[in-house]
């Protein structure tokens, strides 16, 4: 399959992205000229340049339509070149012996799929939901940027190229948090962009030692390192290889370096949180999983206290996202808190460093993005509806939007586990994976954390869907009667893609088979 | 003929710049033509003389004995002769639109292209004490460019930065009366000069005399404790503040270091001894000094100036490596970092000379006033902070191979150093950019003055810097080879 | 030599402009006594030609006197230029104290 | 050929008979006998120099044609003929520079005797610099302060009397242990001929009695000259004495004068002791101690001071413990570069004493630093020929200081134990000058800020000044231009190159040093 392919879908929604962005600069400068009336000439050429035509009205249609056009486009062809078999290309030389790379493999092909999964039907939710965010252009520009970035993070070849699009990947995303404008979401933003810049540099750090030591970094399944560079380097290696964990875990929100997911995600709107907690912190485990079983090889780390410290930070912070999910009032901080201890469950999946518990992790990849996202947009809704964050404000949505409730709490199922959803697929295998690793005490204390967190993510999920159907007295009714009326309906295109994504989540649940000989196939050829 | 060239090079503009004040130009117009064509020509000259290289040494004029004032064109020196030819042409078109306004331009003109002649004598400097005359000249003809603005604050700044110099020149003294008298032949040989018998036991004597001297030089490159001029120096105008503290006298500084370092003293005596762990210890001590210091101030060219010092003690830290891999890192971080903090400084100053704010917060909103300059700082900033892509990544990746190749443990501590400071000038680079551009949703724009961007004399130079920093970033390879090359010739 | 160190010392520390002139002038004259000392040989007649005997051995080595004449004369000039200069100084200022005249200058100068 | 031979006798007898021919003449005559005489010696000298250069030895000349005890003799190898051409040089452009300051400062009638002063100081000088008799030098010593005195009192106002009587009482010290350190050596040798008393000297080193008395003699002629000289420890009079006097005067003092007892002292080393025994002995390191303390006080003293003249007067109390630095490491290279620094110093501080005078002129006559802003401007010769004179001394490589700086360390390498700490006082020394130079010369060259009379704010002031066209100056500030001052412009023009000169091609000279420092013993 001819190389040059692989890149189509990222040019593809650059292309869109950039000219939408180019198009909101014009926009601005447009705008302050008639503002100022001043006849200064400068400006003059200035408004002499941009088309006359665009008013802001009409030209939302042709940006919605240019947006939604190209993401389908670029999605359908990632889809098309993620399953058309591997195939490589090589871009050009950053440096003397390190090329930007790209390759399609197992892992690379599923996570397009997750990424392409849930980045459609939210690019279609947000098209409606911005309407009164302001600046779409702007936002959709980037959101097409981040698209592309992420299909080439995922098909990276080596661990520069995947760092290359690791640290793009932050600063186009660092806009979208940064979208309201308001003080306190540039503060949230700038943490975020620091934090996960601190990452970076940590993990950038660790790559100087492996470059080092290895010559071409190409991720290879089982690792690269040498026996003599092990023998000699071994303690060292160790240590960088720790300090790249907690780099990329900075990312996927591990314990020393979570605080900015809290932070950023009530302050963003509500698809750009989506698409943050749902796939941009799967990047994350994406570098964790590329630098442990493709650079380094498991059994380097295996029984090492590096697998120790990583798997004892998992748990911690399992724990402590749930129950700080549990006293969270508002709505989408406590789901950001969610993600926090979801995304160590697939940690703590990974560090078991056996076939099973990997192949857990990968499933909980999965049910993990579609269903967050699905949560995160429930949440959107309620907010573009009622603008009610808190959760106990919410009581008796339930009468007003039924359908909206009601896939909140399958997605909720699912998260939590219960026997027939997906959550439980994942959950059984990452017990079954931590068992099998025998590590003595810590391979018990996994599934017993797994269990509590489990109840409290009941815990803190399920009042709401209480509240919602059953509001109980009826002095809470006439209450709950102004907030809709004061907003229409939600509208099909945002109703649409949350039942796309709570569909989604129920057939993964239901026939995870396809599934989990798929995440098996991988594993095997990794451990 | 080469040699008459390479002569030519070094005094055509000294004697150009000193003509300057005396020619009677009629209008502005034609003043700026003459100094713009001096610097070209000068700049196409240098060029040739690099295509097809001299072998021999040129002596211009022999002091006593062996001491004589000679050129040679040696590799090191290529680099930075060509540096310095392309950047001043640009740095000189910028400062004819700065200096519109000013009144007493001639003088100022006058010693901006001396400069330039004395930059160029460094670079080609045969031995070392040809460099050290050419050290002391250039502390001497860059005082008045600080003093331009004869204001207060200005002249306590200029007589600071003199007291800084001719104390480093002091120091470096002492180093080069070492070297003249211990050394071989005072030219410089790729492997240091010093022959042991002579130093026999005092081992101990030579590794002081070489701290003594690396801090004499070290001044101009603005080490920790003699770091207090570059801030001070902001006050001068921008395109002396950016030539000079992004590109002539800091890298003078390194460029000396460099030579004395490998070209005089010889790694092979130093690596491992207690003198490089000194020096090691504070260039990284300078490294994070500077960043913080950066963080903490609200003058915009008092914090780039900041951000000088702590880039320049990478150059240093690639130095103190004492290995050709650190040698070839120190040497593309000189180059890189010129082109970043030089583009940076032009931003920063046309935000001054249009609008006459230069305090961080002040920026608010100006970004989508001024969108191509801001555009452009901010890709500087990416630069400087080492995203992959730029030109900042690659010179950073080389220093920290070297860093990671040489086994001592001060090195990775070192690379760490680095990484916190890449750290720290994201955090003080990008919060410009973020002020300028989204300066929130209450803003209010009218407060902001209607200034649009600078006229094309600015802007040019700013362009060719950025796109020379996006080449280099993506396109380094035959660049890093050549310097590899340079290094390389080292016997170690 | 004590003559010497008198001399010398009253130079130095004395107060008054006149008395350090007087320690001038017996340093002197105690250099020049050790000098024509030197040149004594015991037992021959000053070195002044008698009565037509001219063998050298008559007389006292004759360099030493020839040298303290010069030194006279010397310092006889210079003590004349010092008191003319104390002269001078005292109708300005009426003390002879160097200090207080220096303190007197400054006084002025301001 | 050998009429040249009597040509050092020639130029002492002239310039001393000038003396009081001189005083017969009017002001203006006796000005011009003076510079003829000057001009005339110079001259005679660089015949002596090219005839003892070409010849290849130094040739004794003894005047009266009474062989040795009695007679008196002059030795004239290169060396002597080279510092005497250069003192003459010195004095001559000297004269030039302070002509208009003579005028204005002197009355009429004291004209004349300003020339006698002249004159006889001269021929002390050359006298000094040829006699190889020691208690010739005596007495010309003796003149020489008489003379030096003179110049300083001529200008008749409180501070300078003031200064001339401390100036007697300290340097007739001098004299008076000289000349008892002449006295014990001829006590132990028996002869005042230099040449004789060298080998009885060997004579007696050799023989190992009689030790103690020579060390004596040899520590009271030095200490006798370093008090005249106004080494560290004994240099309280020289400020008054230089800052106040008149700007020829102070300049021929600075620079010729205790050249000349310097330079008696280095005769004294080689033909009297003889270099080795004298290396050999204690008085060395003294010196090395008392040279080095020199260097770092007379700049701290010049940092602290407030009046440009005085200040120059501190810093060349340090630049002659660089002199005494060199000759206390004790080793041949030392002596040649304290010789060259003889020469820069000399050559330098003059400049520096008559530029200081020109921009005196150009800011009111004030000596104070708070009204010297903007002189350069005012007065640019002036300002230029200040910078010149102060880089040279901080020691910037293009002038004459940087080169005796860099004989002074390569002496200084060539000692191990001596080393550091001359590198060291070396390089505080530079910055300590470059403290105090430079902030005159930016202080010349900054904005006027003075509070100006007719209310308008100093910013205003400081455009106009800078944009040329002459702003109210308060009363006293002028802007002088080259026209106005044709001689003293020469004579800095001169001084100046004569600077770069020296800093760029040292080779003849130094050549010429080494050659007679071997023909010297």
């Amino acid at each position: 399959m001819s190389s040059l392919w692989i890149l189509s879908p990222v040019l593809a929604a650059w292309i869109a992205g950039a000219f939408l962005l180019i198009w909101s600069f014009a926009e601005h400068l447009k705008q302050n000229v008639p503002k100022e009336q001043s006849a200064g000439s400068a400006k003059q050429i200035l408004a002499g340049e941009t088309p006359d035509g665009l008013s802001c009205e009409p030209g939302l249609g042709a940006v919605h339509g240019l947006a939604i056009g190209a993401l389908a486009a670029a999605a359908i062809l990632a889809l098309w070149v993620a399953w058309s078999g591997d195939g490589s290309v090589t871009l050009f030389y950053l440096m003397k012996d390190i090329p930007i790379y790209f390759q399609v493999d197992g892992i690379g092909r599923w996570f397009v799929t997750l990424v392409t999964a849930v980045w459609v039907p939210v690019g279609i939710y947000s098209a409606r939901y911005m309407r009164h965010e302001g600046e779409e252009k702007r936002f959709f520009g980037f959101y097409l940027l981040l698209y592309g970035v992420l299909v080439c993070l995922d098909f990276a070849g080596n661990l520069i190229t995947m760092y290359l699009f690791y640290e793009l990947m932050t600063l186009t995303s660092f806009p979208l948090v940064l979208h309201s404008g308001s003080r306190e979401a540039i503060m949230a933003a700038l943490k975020y962009l620091f934090y996960s810049l601190c990452g970076a540099y940590m993990g950038l750090f660790g790559i100087f030692f492996l470059y080092r030591f290895c010559t071409n970094l190409i991720f290879v399944p089982g690792g690269i390192l040498s026996q003599d560079v092990i023998g000699q380097h071994g303690g060292i290696l160790l240590a960088a290889v720790m300090l790249m964990l907690v780099g990329f875990g900075a990312k996927a929100g591990m314990f020393p370096l979570h605080a900015w997911l809290p932070a950023a995600h009530p302050v963003a709107p509500s698809p750009a949180s989506a698409v943050l907690s749902g796939i941009i912190v799967k990047s994350g485990v994406l570098a964790v999983i590329r630098v442990v079983y493709y650079i380094v090889g498991p059994d380097f780390l295996r029984g090492t206290w590096v697998q120790y410290t990583w798997m004892a930070l998992s748990l911690t912070t399992i724990f402590m996202g749930s129950l700080l999910a549990y006293r969270e009032p508002n709505l989408k901080k406590r789901l950001a808190y969610s993600t926090v201890s979801n995304l160590s469950y697939i940690l703590f999946g990974l560090a078991a460093l056996s076939p099973t518990g990997f192949t857990g992790a990968l499933l909980h990849v999965a049910f993990h993005g579609v269903v967050k996202c699905g949560l995160f947009l429930t949440a959107g809704i309620f907010l573009f509806c009622c603008n009610k964050t808190k959760v106990e404000e919410l009581t008796g949505i339930g009468q007003k939007m039924p359908a909206v409730l009601w896939c909140y709490t399958l997605l909720s199922l699912t998260l939590i586990g219960i026997p027939p959803t997906g959550g439980f697929v994942s959950k059984w295998y990452l017990a079954q994976g931590a068992l099998e690793a025998n590590l003595g005490p810590w391979s018990y204390a996994g599934p017993v954390i797994l269990l509590i967190s489990a109840l409290l993510t009941a815990g803190y999920l399920l009042p709401l869907v209480t509240k919602g159907f059953f509001p109980g007295e009826p002095g809470q009714d006439q209450e709950s009667e102004d907030i809709v009326t004061e907003r229409k309906k939600p509208g099909a295109a945002m109703l649409i893609p949350l039942l796309i994504l709570t569909a989604l989540a129920l057939v993964m649940g239901l026939f995870p088979n396809a599934l989990i000989e798929y995440a098996n196939i991988i594993s095997n050829m990794l451990l | 003929m080469h040699i008459a060239v390479m002569i030519t090079v070094v005094l055509l503009p000294i004697l150009g710049g000193i003509l300057i004040p005396m020619l009677p130009f009629r209008g502005r117009r034609e003043m700026l033509w003459y100094i713009e064509a001096l610097v070209l020509i000068n700049s196409i000259l240098v060029l040739t003389v690099l295509l097809f290289q001299p072998e021999e040494a040129f002596v211009l004029f022999r002091f006593t004995g062996n001491l004589r004032v000679s050129f040679h064109l040696d590799g090191m020196g290529k680099v930075f002769a060509a540096l310095a030819a392309a950047l001043w042409p640009l740095a000189a078109l910028y400062s004819f639109e700065y200096m519109k306004n000013d009144n007493n331009e001639k003088s100022f003109f006058m010693f901006y292209v001396i400069t330039y002649g004395v930059t160029l004598g460094i670079a080609m400097a045969d031995n070392i004490l040809t460099m050290y005359f050419f050290f002391e000249m250039m502390s001497l003809v860059t005082l008045p460019l600080i003093m331009h603005t004869r204001t207060r604050e200005a002249v306590l700044a200029s007589r600071s930065y003199l007291y800084y110099m001719l104390g480093g020149a002091a120091f470096a003294f002492i180093g080069m009366i070492f070297i003249l008298s211990y050394g071989t032949t005072s030219t410089f040989v790729p492997g240091g000069v010093l022959d042991l018998n002579k130093i026999g036991d005092k081992t101990n004597m030579m590794l002081l005399v070489y701290v003594l001297c690396f801090l004499g030089f070290g001044v101009k490159t603005a080490i920790w404790p003699f770091s207090g001029w570059l801030p001070r120096a902001g006050v001068a105008p921008t395109p002396v503040t950016a030539l000079l503290h992004a590109v002539a006298v800091v890298n003078t500084g390194a460029f000396a270091t460099m030579r004395i370092t490998y070209y005089s003293f010889g790694t092979g005596l130093l690596r491992g001894t207690w003198a490089q762990s000194v020096v090691l210890l504070l260039v990284i001590f300078t490294i994070l000094y500077g960043c913080s210091r950066a963080l903490k101030e609200t003058h915009i060219k008092r914090r780039l100036a900041w951000s000088t010092v702590s880039n320049l003690s990478y150059i240093l830290f690639g130095v103190a490596l004492m290995s050709p891999l650190g040698l070839a890192g120190a040497l593309c971080h000189m180059l890189f970092h010129s082109f970043m903090k030089i583009g940076s400084f032009f931003c920063a100053g046309a935000v001054m000379h249009e609008t006459g704010r230069s305090y961080v917060h002040e920026l608010d909103g100006l970004g989508r006033k001024m969108p191509r300059v801001f555009a452009i700082f901010t890709i500087c900033g990416m630069a400087l902070m080492g995203v992959p892509g730029l030109a900042g990544f690659v010179s950073k990746w080389q220093l920290a191979q070297a860093a990671v190749a040489s086994e001592n443990p001060l090195a990775w501590v070192g690379v760490l150093a680095l990484l916190a400071s890449a750290l720290l000038t994201a955090i003080y680079m990008l919060t410009i950019s973020v002020r300028a551009f989204f300066p929130g949703k209450e803003f209010d724009y009218d407060t902001v003055p209607d200034v649009s961007d600078p006229g094309w004399m600015m802007l040019l130079p700013l362009v060719i810097f950025v796109a020379v920093i996006v080449l280099f970033g993506l396109h380094s390879q035959p660049f890093v080879e050549y310097l590899q090359g340079v290094a390389l010739s080292m016997p170690t | 030599m004590i003559l010497f160190g008198i001399g010398f010392s009253n130079l130095l520390l004395q107060k008054n402009l006149i008395k350090k002139i007087i320690g001038l002038n017996i340093m002197d004259t105690a250099t020049y006594l050790f000098l024509a000392l030197k040149g004594y040989i015991d037992g021959r007649k000053a070195p002044v030609v008698v009565d037509g005997i001219q063998s050298v051995e008559a007389y006292v080595n004759p360099i030493p006197s020839g040298l303290v004449l010069t030194g006279i004369v010397v310092s006889v000039s210079v003590t004349a230029l010092m008191l003319s200069l104390t002269i001078r100084l005292y109708r300005r200022y009426h003390t002879l104290d160097l200090d207080e005249i220096s303190t007197l200058l400054k006084k002025e100068e301001k | 050929m050998d009429f040249i031979r009597n040509f050092p006798f020639f130029s002492i007898v002239l310039s001393l008979f000038s003396g009081p021919l001189s005083s017969i003449l009017g002001g203006k005559w006796a000005k011009r006998v003076n510079l003829a005489v000057i001009v005339l010696c110079g001259v005679l000298s660089g015949a002596v120099l090219w005839y003892v250069r070409r010849t290849g030895e130094a040739f004794v000349y003894t005047m009266g044609h009474f062989p040795a005890p009695w007679g008196n003799e002059i030795r004239a190898g290169i060396l002597e003929a080279l510092m005497a051409a250069f003192f003459c040089v010195i004095m001559l452009l000297c004269m030039l520079g302070g002509t208009r300051e003579r005028e204005e400062e002197i009355e009429a009638s004291k004209q004349n005797l300003y020339y006698i002063m002249v004159d006889l100081l001269l021929c002390s000088l050359l006298a000094l610099i040829y006699t190889n008799d020691l208690f010739t030098a005596y007495v010309f010593v003796e003149i020489n302060t008489i003379s030096a005195c003179g110049l300083i009192m001529i200008k008749q106002n409180g501070r300078t009397i003031e200064a001339a009587t401390r100036y007697m009482i300290m340097s007739l010290l001098g004299s008076g242990l000289l000349l008892l350190g002449l006295c014990f050596l001829y006590d132990l040798t028996g002869h005042l001929l230099m040449s004789n008393i060298q080998e009885s000297v060997h004579a007696i080193a050799a023989s190992g009695q009689y030790q103690r008395p020579l060390l004596v003699a040899i520590c009271l002629m030095c200490v006798g000259l370093a008090i005249k000289s106004a080494l560290f420890p004994f240099h309280t009079w020289l400020p008054d004495a230089y800052g106040y006097s008149t700007v020829s005067s102070a300049a021929i003092l600075s620079s010729l004068v205790s050249k000349g007892y310097i330079f008696l002292l280095v005769k004294i080393f080689y033909r009297v002791i003889g270099f080795d025994i004298f290396s050999g002995s204690k008085v060395i390191h003294v010196l090395f101690v008392f040279g080095i303390a020199g260097m770092i006080m007379g700049s701290v003293d010049a940092i602290r001071e407030s009046d440009i003249r005085r200040m120059i007067a501190y810093s060349s109390v340090a630049q002659i413990g660089y002199i005494y630095m060199g000759f206390g490491l004790g080793t041949t290279e030392g002596m040649i570069a304290s010789i060259y620094h003889v020469i820069c110093h000399g050559a330098t501080k003059s400049l520096l004493f008559v530029a200081a005078s020109g921009i005196m002129d150009a800011s009111g006559k004030s000596r104070y630093f708070k009204d010297l802003d903007g002189a350069g401007h005012r007065n640019r010769l002036a300002g230029v020929a200040f910078t010149v004179g102060s880089l040279s001394m901080v020691g910037v490589p293009m002038f004459a200081g940087f080169i005796s700086k860099l004989f002074f360390s390569q002496a200084a390498v060539g000692h191990a134990i001596k080393m550091l700490p001359t590198l060291i006082a070396l390089a505080i020394s530079t910055i300590l000058n470059a403290v105090y130079f430079m902030k005159t010369v930016i202080r010349i060259y900054s904005p006027m800020k003075t509070p100006v009379m007719d209310g308008k704010t100093a910013e205003t002031e400081n455009q106009e000044t800078m944009s040329g066209n002459p702003a109210p100056l308060p009363e006293g500030y002028r802007e002088i231009t080259v026209r106005q001052q044709p001689i003293k412009a020469a004579a800095m023009i001169l001084f100046i190159l004569l600077n770069i000169m020296l800093g760029l091609n040292s080779e003849p000279l130094i050549g010429l040093i080494e050659q007679g420092l071997e023909m010297f013993s």
